[in-house]
């Protein structure tokens, strides 16, 4: 199988690129069978890939050509799959294939399909060749082309003034977190001399504490960044001015859980510096806890499910910082299924109101689009945590692994963030779907989506229902003994039954506590959310206002920045290098007017000039002796 | 001093007199091959069927007052008509009449000089033959004579050009550029199966032969290419204001460049002095006849080109003919040799 | 060999005395002829140094077209356009020869006190021969060692000749040669046109009373008596 | 001076090279300065086939070989600008070409 690995990223590239050139004028709506087909082919072919994998237990490795060849020092480009790798595979293609069908209607009739299913199967390939890598300059490539897929993705109506901006904005943020990224993997050069995973991780004990917490750092600063952590998630939400499929694909189920996936590639690194996974798990409960707060108060269906993934994003991350690996990695799969349900939901709910997406104009949707219901209620619980759906499964493993690893402030505001992920959730729901029909009637026709996208919505009910089990039992399933061949020197942790069970029950009474009051909130009215709104005052406006973020970011770095290009402009640019460099052209004029009078024209002058040269040259050559010249 | 050189001194100056007897006789023939063409006599009155004819138009000629025109350039108007005249017979230097026959015990080349370089000699000296032209048409102070000057010097530059690059596949099959080397390939035998040719190059290279021959009468500025002297137009071109003797130094030239052009064909594309039945200089020297008789017969027959038609034919019709001739050679050649 | 150093010495001279010539005669053609007898002397000098072939190509190329085509320019030069050699710019001349002295002077020095020193190559007499000739041996290097500058140098004469096509073409703004016009004839003795009619501009100056009963019309150019009847109209139309 | 040595093609070389030099700087006709030049050229001819000839090598013999190439294109391209300018302005006087000043 190993032979034919260079197919899987190979196929989204070619049906990326035939799309791109003949697209627009010669296959026009037939570009979408040709991405969708290649992504297929990219699925079916991973298939095999991951039962080697779980019979060998060894990873696969193709070796496609050297990119760089510098003496020495070589960059290869080498597929690399292990089980990590693997299961990355799977989503990636799985849900990216579902994503394409899905497209197929969501994008129906829109002038740029071409385009659109150009820059999706690129993106399909960079995400591949971004798990496939083998090492660390090869990832920051494909990490940059999934950031630039992102780019074209949320700018594709281009046209729209608010899509081009928050393009330019997701583009920017993650600029960030990339620079630290970069400048982290130009340590480990300097530190390792190479930037191969093998050869780094065998040798990272030799570097210095600090070096390594550095390193790691630097690392997850790249991940804060492509997934969305504080500081910097401020882009995730604007993303969502993208089509609806992208937000599912990029900005829920694969692109922003690179993040989670780099940190778990180079489990090796951060697993020495027990400061840098302080530092991530912090950061990660604090994004969690925060985003569940914002996702709570915003009344945009897209933003909630946006809020949503940042919050889930910080449960992976400080998963990994509290020492869950497989707990991270486990909820990155069940969450790209049912975040991606949920974010298809949502697109089917916006297509299926004509492009509405406030849930104040919405409600009592359920009779129209019962398929777009039950899925969505399905993903939606699946994301509380409600029991026995998918990420009951996984996020009960990650707060159980806040307890198992001794972090005890970060399991209560886990607890927490669980309650509120719990009440934006169903609040979404109730708000959407129950209740007084809240539209205009004249205007708006509530209908159900066609089979093309109601189709992938089922499947990913499906696996939002059972994914879940892949960890049953919980510590002991068969996704941890998978997967802890990528995690050397991890070892499963020994849970006793009891604990589970009491972590089971706290968890379930949480959700199913958001689950009672939206309940009461907004189907028996019996609680006024305003109320309570106000009765928080402060705290709520801090909430709706994005925890006022975006106003920080623009007195603190926008408008400083601002301040100093025009300084820059104004005096450096138009001063002092225009003043130089007009300067020494007045100064060449200048001289060269006074020179001019050398030149009589006289081509005989010239002749007598160019013989008197080759006169004294070679008597100073004759003087000088022969080592004139030498 | 070696007998080798003495012995290349000798035939030499035997080459050199026969060669100016038979320029001599060349006129006559011309003079009676016309008048057949014409359906006229032609000279009957001098000698025996007008044979003296030639001795008596020599003695015409030296006994004629010599003119000098006012405004001429003296020194070159003096000079033009030797240089044409000393250089017209030096080519045939390396031309060989045969292998070498045994003298009063001495062997004795028949050829005067077997040079490397002998064919690329033929050309330089060939392309030294426009001078006595260009500089006796300048020296005249005579317009047409000047013009008949400066057309020859541009048609003996282009025909040049055309004359040495159709002898470039003849090289490219011989594989050398030595006359003696080229006659002695020639002289074998080529199998074609039951058919038994000669390897003559005209065989292997007619295309490079037609072009041979088109440059050759241009260079030697015969008829139909004879427009430095055009007599219609020019009223006789750069030798108007010639007379007497110097104007048979230009009138030899010319009729010994003819030889020794035919010459040289012969020796080029028809095999030298290979013939069917006992090798040597006589079939040379029946090879050549029939190309002067061809000169005699193109003048006869072939109207006078117009000059833009001259250049246009050398540059536009057989400079690419002759490259194609040269790059089709190469390539069978490579073949031949197995490198293709 | 003492015959040698004759001969070339006597080469020499020629070619020394002839270059000296060209820079002094007044008429450029003499300067050409005797540009001729100095290339011709080197052509025989490097005979003497083993480059057969390149004798040839300097007689061919040299003295056969380059110095053609310089004689050829020259005589399409007004020669009253000529400039004179001897006093136009006294200065020049002292300043020119003193500095051709002064490099003599040079050059002669570094003849005499220097030696080259090289290593000695495999083409003396018998390399040549083994190799088949002058000709084989420098094809042998030529082709071995110098193929992309024989490439080069083909390039160069290729754009050298677009270059001179472009130099010599026809000024744009020249008259376009005027195409022949529709007149049939021309006869010295007839008024062309109609027969019988006799031109209007016919004056009696221009006819000549011949021999016989023909007259000569004289004509200053072909087309004076001829009437044309569409151009005539044409004319009048734009003169209107 | 029984044999040939270099200094004669030396001397050859140089005088012709010199004397080409001194009619490049005090002729006035484009078209003798042209043929100076070309003199020059042959003149740099000799030395390259003179040392090919006393050390044994063919270099040198390609390199002049490679001169008189260039020295062909160079006239094609002077004749062709020395034709130009006496159309234009009737003079092949080097002293009344004045364009390059300006």
């Amino acid at each position: 199988m190993s032979s034919w690995l260079f197919l899987i990223p190979l196929l989204p590239l070619v049906a990326a690129v035939i799309n791109f050139l003949i697209g627009r004028w010669i296959l026009r709506d037939s570009a979408q069978w040709i991405a969708t087909l290649a992504v297929a082919a990219s699925f079916i072919l991973s298939i095999p890939v991951m039962l080697e994998i779980m019979a060998d237990e060894q990873p696969l490795s193709q070796h496609l050509y050297t990119w760089i060849p510098a003496g020495d020092f070589d960059i290869p480009v080498t597929l690399f799959v292990d089980q990590l790798t693997a299961i990355m595979l799977l989503v990636v293609t799985g849900v990216g294939l579902l994503v394409h069908i899905y497209s197929i209607g969501y994008m129906h009739g829109d002038p740029g399909t071409y385009r659109f299913f150009s820059y999706l199967p690129l993106f399909v390939f960079s995400m591949l060749m971004l798990v496939m890598a083998n090492n660390f300059l090869v990832l920051f490539v494909f990490w940059e082309a999934v950031g630039l897929c992102s780019f074209l993705l949320i700018g594709f109506w281009f046209r729209r003034r608010s899509a081009a901006a928050a393009a330019k904005k997701a583009f920017i943020v993650n600029r960030v977190g990339d620079f630290g990224f970069g400048i982290g993997i130009l340590l480990i050069f300097v530190t390792y001399g190479t930037i191969e995973y093998a050869a780094v991780f065998d040798q990272v004990g030799d570097a210095t504490q600090t070096t390594i917490t550095v390193i790691a750092l630097l690392l997850f600063t790249g991940a804060i960044g492509k997934s969305a952590q504080l500081p910097l998630f401020v882009w995730l939400p604007d993303a969502m001015e993208g089509p609806t499929p992208v937000s599912a694909l990029i900005h829920a189920a694969t692109m922003v859980t690179a993040g989670i996936f780099v940190m778990a590639r180079a489990y090796p690194i951060v697993y020495e510096s027990s400061d840098a996974m302080m530092v991530i798990a912090i950061i990660g409960a604090a994004t969690a806890f925060i985003a569940a707060t914002i996702a709570v108060t915003q009344y945009d269906i897209k933003k909630v499910v946006a809020y949503s993934t940042v919050s889930q994003l910080g449960f992976m991350a400080f998963a990994l910082g509290t020492g869950a690996w497989i707990a991270a990695i486990f909820h990155l799969v069940t969450h790209a299924f049912f975040k991606g349900l949920l974010f298809l939901g949502a697109g089917s709910v916006i297509h299926g109101m004509h492009e509405e997406q406030d849930m104040r104009k919405m409600g009592g949707l359920k009779k129209y689009m019962p398929i777009t219901y039950w899925t969505f209620l399905i993903g939606a619980a699946a994301n509380a945590g409600i029991i026995p759906l998918a990420g009951f499964w996984s996020k009960d493993e990650i707060i159980l692994g806040t307890w198992l690893y001794d972090h005890t402030v970060i399991m209560v505001v886990a607890f927490v963030t669980a309650f509120f992920t719990s009440l934006y959730m169903f609040r979404a729901v109730f708000m959407t779907f129950h209740g007084e029909e809240r539209f205009d009637p004249e205007k708006v026709h509530p209908h159900e989506s066609p089979k093309v996208m109601t189709i992938p919505l089922i499947v990913l009910a499906f696996f939002a229902l059972t994914a879940g089990f892949m960890g049953f039992p919980p510590e002991d399933g068969w996704i941890h003994h998978f997967l802890i061949h990528s995690f050397p020197g991890l070892s499963l942790p020994d849970v006793a039954f009891s604990t589970i069970a009491v972590f089971a029950g706290i968890s379930t009474l949480i959700a199913l506590s958001g689950l009672y009051i939206q309940y009461l909130a907004y189907v028996k009215k019996s609680i006024s959310p305003a109320g309570i709104a106000g009765l928080l005052g402060p705290l709520y406006k801090l909430a709706a206002n994005r925890w006022y973020l975006d106003e920080i970011y623009d007195v603190l770095i926008v408008r400083p920045l601002v301040a100093f290009s025009m300084f820059l402009w104004r005096f450096v640019d138009a001063q002092v290098i225009d003043g130089t460099v007009n300067g020494v052209a007045a100064l060449v004029t200048y001289t060269s007017s006074q020179w001019r009078r050398a030149q009589t024209g006289l081509i005989a002058n010239y002749v007598v000039m160019i013989a008197l040269g080759a006169v004294i040259i070679i008597g100073a050559f004759m003087l000088f002796g022969s080592n004139l010249f030498d | 001093m070696d007998a080798n050189l003495l012995s290349s001194y000798i035939f030499a100056v035997v080459v050199l007199n026969v060669l100016l007897g038979l320029m001599a006789y060349m006129t006559y023939f011309e003079r009676k091959v016309m008048a057949a063409m014409q359906d006229r006599v032609g000279p009957n009155r001098t000698g025996p069927v007008g044979l003296l004819q030639p001795i008596a138009d020599g003695i015409k000629l030296l006994t004629k007052e010599d003119i000098i025109p006012k405004h001429a350039d003296r020194r070159i108007f003096l000079l033009a008509p030797l240089l044409s005249f000393v250089l017209a017979p030096v080519a045939a230097a390396v031309i060989p009449f045969g292998d070498s026959i045994n003298v009063f015990g001495h062997e004795v080349n028949l050829y005067v000089a077997d040079i490397n370089v002998a064919a690329l000699y033929f050309l330089a000296i060939g392309s030294m033959g426009v001078y006595g032209i260009i500089l006796g048409g300048y020296a005249s102070a005579n317009r047409y004579s000047l013009l008949g000057g400066l057309r020859s010097a541009a048609q003996v530059i282009s025909y040049e050009i055309i004359l040495g690059l159709s002898l470039i596949g003849v090289f490219i099959l011989s594989g050398s550029l030595s006359l003696v080397e080229i006659v002695s390939q020639q002289s074998e035998t080529l199998n074609l199966g039951p058919l038994q040719l000669p390897n003559w190059f005209i065989l292997s290279q007619p295309l490079a032969f037609v072009i041979f021959l088109i440059a050759a009468v241009a260079e030697t500025n015969r008829a139909p290419f004879d427009l430095p002297e055009a007599e219609t137009e020019l009223i006789g071109g750069f030798h108007t204001e010639y007379s007497g003797f110097r104007f048979s130094f230009f009138f030899l030239a010319e009729y010994i460049s003819m030889i020794i052009i035919s010459l040289f064909a012969a020796t080029i594309f028809l095999g030298g002095t290979d013939g069917p039945i006992r090798d040597g200089v006589w079939w040379l020297a029946i090879k050549a006849a029939i190309f002067l008789f061809f000169y005699i017969w193109l003048r006869t027959t072939v109207p006078r080109f117009r000059y833009d038609q001259l250049m246009g034919l050398a540059w536009k019709v057989l400079l690419p003919l002759v490259l194609i001739n040269i790059l089709l050679t190469g390539f069978i050649r490579l073949w031949g040799l197995g490198m293709l | 060999m003492a015959a040698e150093v004759l001969v070339f010495n006597l080469l020499s001279a020629v070619a020394i005395v002839a270059a000296a010539a060209m820079i002094t005669m007044r008429n450029p053609i003499h300067s050409a002829i005797a540009l001729v007898v100095t290339f011709v002397n080197v052509a025989a000098i490097f005979v003497m140094l083993r480059a057969e072939f390149l004798a040839a190509v300097q007689i061919i190329v040299y003295t056969g077209a380059v110095l053609v085509l310089i004689l050829f320019v020259l005589m399409l030069v007004n020669q009253d356009d000529l400039p004179e050699f001897h006093g136009a710019k006294p200065l020049q001349q002292v300043f020119g020869f003193g500095l051709g002295i002064v490099l003599l002077i040079e050059i002669g020095a570094a003849i005499l006190t220097r030696t080259v020193v090289a290593e000695p190559g495999p083409w003396d007499e018998q390399g040549i021969a083994q190799a088949g000739g002058h000709i084989q041996s420098i094809g042998q290097v030529l082709y071995s060692g110098y193929v992309l500058p024989i490439q080069a140098t083909a390039f160069v004469l290729l754009l050298a000749t677009i270059g001179a096509l472009f130099l010599g073409r026809p000024d744009e703004d020249e008259e376009p040669t005027p195409t022949r016009r529709p007149v049939a004839t021309i006869s010295l003795a007839h008024t062309r046109g109609a027969d019988d009619a006799p031109l209007p501009q016919l004056q009696a100056a221009n006819v000549k009373h011949e021999a016989g009963d023909r007259d000569l019309i004289m004509a200053r150019d072909a087309d004076e008596f001829t009437s044309i009847p569409g151009e005539d109209d044409e004319q009048k139309e734009r003169s209107e | 001076m029984s044999e040939l040595m270099p200094e004669h093609f030396m001397f050859l070389s140089a005088a012709l090279f010199i004397i080409g030099m001194v009619g490049v700087l005090t002729r006035n006709n484009v078209l003798v300065i042209f043929m100076c030049v070309e003199l020059m050229l042959t003149a740099v001819n000799i030395s390259f086939v003179g040392f090919a000839w006393e050390f044994n090598q063919l270099t040198g013999q390609i390199f002049a070989l490679f001169v008189i190439a260039i020295a062909a294109a160079e006239a094609v391209i002077g004749l062709g600008i020395i034709m130009a300018l006496t159309r234009q302005r009737d003079t092949v006087d080097i002293n009344q070409v004045r364009e390059l000043r300006q």
